[in-house]
């Protein structure tokens, strides 16, 4: 039971409109095949999940460049020019997200929890709109779940299962996205077959991993 | 000729299909791994830390620390993969299970679930049940019919405390494989040489009787 | 800067009416080590957070047993007569936990979130004393942090700055429990050389560990 | 000569003891890894993913999945150890950094930090920085004790969009460091050669001054 596929099978499941998480940081960790891919198809008004907008000419933030992109859900945008044109025209949405606390959403929709209390953005603009719940003296926001449609996963070994490998800081947000999508595609470096790989070394089950494409 | 949970067992192993992440709870569910085909690709899943759940090792082989959520040794099979337990529970609440298969005491027409204390007599806690049927897309309860002694344990209300409210979809007993519907049980098939009557006697819920009833194999 | 200490060091930190989270799943994956310098050392009243209270012979059973606990909050006490003898003749404190939700409560503590919501324990005994909370439609119980003065660790590996490697399914709650207590005692089966380990491989970061012996 | 941010870097090094766990923040915070010494053993946290933040490679030995959080390459030092977002901010956030050093575009008297956005002007995005300052148990401000203008940035209250209310806990400027106290801002070191009424006149907060005030070194 194989999950290897090719590029296109892979393109074929996303689609105009969907809400895509892609993994990375600044692009370190983000499945630059994938990216070529979706701007090969052109497939538009997408909702990005992703820590940042990385650089026009990286990771996500080509998805910026080309206007593929309705919305973005991102804890940083300074490294991508074009994204701040876009917001202040008027031409792309931009939610702000305080880094762990996107982290903590995106794991909150992943591990079925309705929520979680954080004290990060408690008394600064974060906290507009958000219910504020005081516990042993200590206020928190509560803040909600976030699932996706697609999440695009870079990994560094992947067995023919899907189970995963991240190296370094390549790690970042991938393992909380792979269990937070309806369709998780992973590009990884290398392929190798189920029990190649130790049991202990695996970052993410392959249990939540629906296909591989080589990157 | 094969016993009652035999018969359970083999009937729920057929619930699953390639790819499926299941979770197996202690006692009769367990049997279920053994009518699993292997070309079914099932991937079990072991609360207390894996996917991927495989044999009873051959004497002499077992590894201190590659055990089941009994505390037996178990084997790991290639492509299962080791996590903490709050990765476990996230795989489990977050909808990544296709199926966990429990024993019970009492289930009810609004599928709720008795099995974790008896009050006065036996509370030995809920460990991950409570997770597991709040979780797993699908919750398929594996049990005899009635009691030992005889009285039913599909009710029209539960008695005990609750594990969860409302989550059962399946229930298979040596009698037959029931569906909780909105509307209430409905008898999905029926054992080889048991009646409706028989099966609704030993019953307390008014069971829903469709058209078509499948023999149960 | 080695943090390796002797038995003697460890049980010095541990005193009367503290509260100890204790690593293991039926026993497998616990200190049984520092146990023994528990019962050696005889100190009475703890507070135990742990998944379950093991067999009598047993991990944090033998604890129940040598009846050096005030209070247990664990998912499960089937597998040792002891804690339900003790239960039921009120000379031990119960408090039965969702071994998910145990889980999640631990890993607030150390991630410095106020709670989480969770669907689990919702329409049962569980919920009793417990905010609800609706979100799109679904009931959440919001569970509370949980914190340690001591937590007792089971690694496989660890480095001298105790950077930890688990194996198999002796990983369970010592991950979580490593980093929600005010002091970390890591029993270890190997100690190795900083960077003798992976950076990739290791399970807890040696910064939240305060302590390691050889067990 | 040390030029300030050389001034400032070296003083705010001397905050850690061994085994501290620190992050540092992009730009001028960064220079304080020049300054803390070998056998401080502090260990410097990346928080795009990693413990054991180290030296730029040397040329040609970069590996492109070891960066840090601006994406320049680093090494990882012996001891360092790698893992996922969540856990990254798991460590910021349960307090088991002992400081976050940053800048800052003001910091008021009642701790309140802005250095995340100047509306309608610059809009990068919090990052991490929200998280750091409400999760490290000592944040410690990095920064010219001015504007290039000349203009405070040690203000009675922040005017600009807050990254954390009542968070921080230092100061450090070229001209000396500063306490947030709840009484106020307490002048603590001075820099050598700057006068009392300088240091005042550069603060818009009023500066609680103590019988003792040692030297910045």
């Amino acid at each position: 039971m194989s999950k290897v596929a090719e590029l296109e099978e892979a393109l074929a499941r996303i689609a105009d409109n969907q809400t895509i998480m892609i993994g990375g940081f600044l692009g370190t960790g983000t499945p630059e095949g994938l990216i070529d891919g979706l701007l090969e198809k052109g497939v538009k008004n997408l909702t990005l999940i992703a820590n940042d907008t990385s650089f026009v000419d990286k990771g996500v933030g080509r998805l910026v460049v080309s206007r593929q992109l309705k919305r973005v859900m991102v804890s940083h945008i300074g490294t991508n020019k074009e994204t701040g044109r876009q917001m202040n025209a008027e031409e792309l949405e931009v939610e702000l997200v305080p880094q762990g606390t996107l982290a903590e959403r995106i794991r909150c929709g992943g591990a079925g929890l309705g929520g979680v209390l954080t004290p990060t953005g408690v008394g600064t603009i974060v906290e507009v709109g958000k219910e504020k719940i005081t516990k042993e003296g200590k206020t928190y926001l509560l803040e909600l779940p976030l699932k996706a449609d697609i999440a695009l996963i870079k990994a560094w070994k992947a067995d023919t299962y899907g189970n995963l490998v991240y190296r370094r800081s390549a790690r970042n947000f991938n393992p909380l996205m792979a269990m937070a999508a309806a369709f998780v595609i992973v590009e990884a470096e290398e392929i190798v077959a189920a029990g190649a790989l130790d049991p202990d070394e695996i970052m993410t089950p392959g249990a939540v991993v629906d296909m591989i494409i080589k990157g | 000729m094969m016993n009652s949970r035999e018969i359970i067992a083999k009937r729920v192993a057929k619930f699953f299909k390639a790819g499926d992440l299941v979770n197996l709870g202690i006692g009769m569910p367990t049997i279920v791994a053994n009518y699993l085909p292997a070309e079914a690709k099932v991937m079990l899943h072991s609360e207390n830390g894996f996917i991927g759940l495989g044999p009873t090792p051959a004497e002499g082989e077992e590894e201190k620390d590659v055990v089941n959520a009994g505390a037996a040794p178990v084997t790991i099979v290639p492509g299962g993969a080791c996590f903490d337990s709050a990765m476990s529970f996230a795989l489990i609440r977050g909808g990544h299970l296709a199926a966990t298969v429990l024993g019970a005491l009492e289930v009810d027409e609004k599928g709720n679930l008795a099995n974790w204390m008896v009050p006065g007599k036996m509370v030995p806690g809920m460990g991950g049940a409570m997770d597991l049927v709040a979780g797993a897309r699908k919750v398929i309860i594996a049990m005899e019919h009635t009691t030992k002694e005889g009285n039913p344990k599909i009710l029209k209300s539960c008695s005990l405390p609750l594990t969860a409210a409302n989550e059962v979809d399946y229930i298979v007993t040596e009698l037959g494989v029931m569906e909780i519907t909105p509307e209430g049980i409905a008898l999905r098939e029926l054992a080889s040489g048991v009646t409706l009557e028989e099966i609704q006697a030993k019953t307390e819920a008014n069971l829903i009787i469709p058209d078509k009833i499948d023999i149960m194999e």
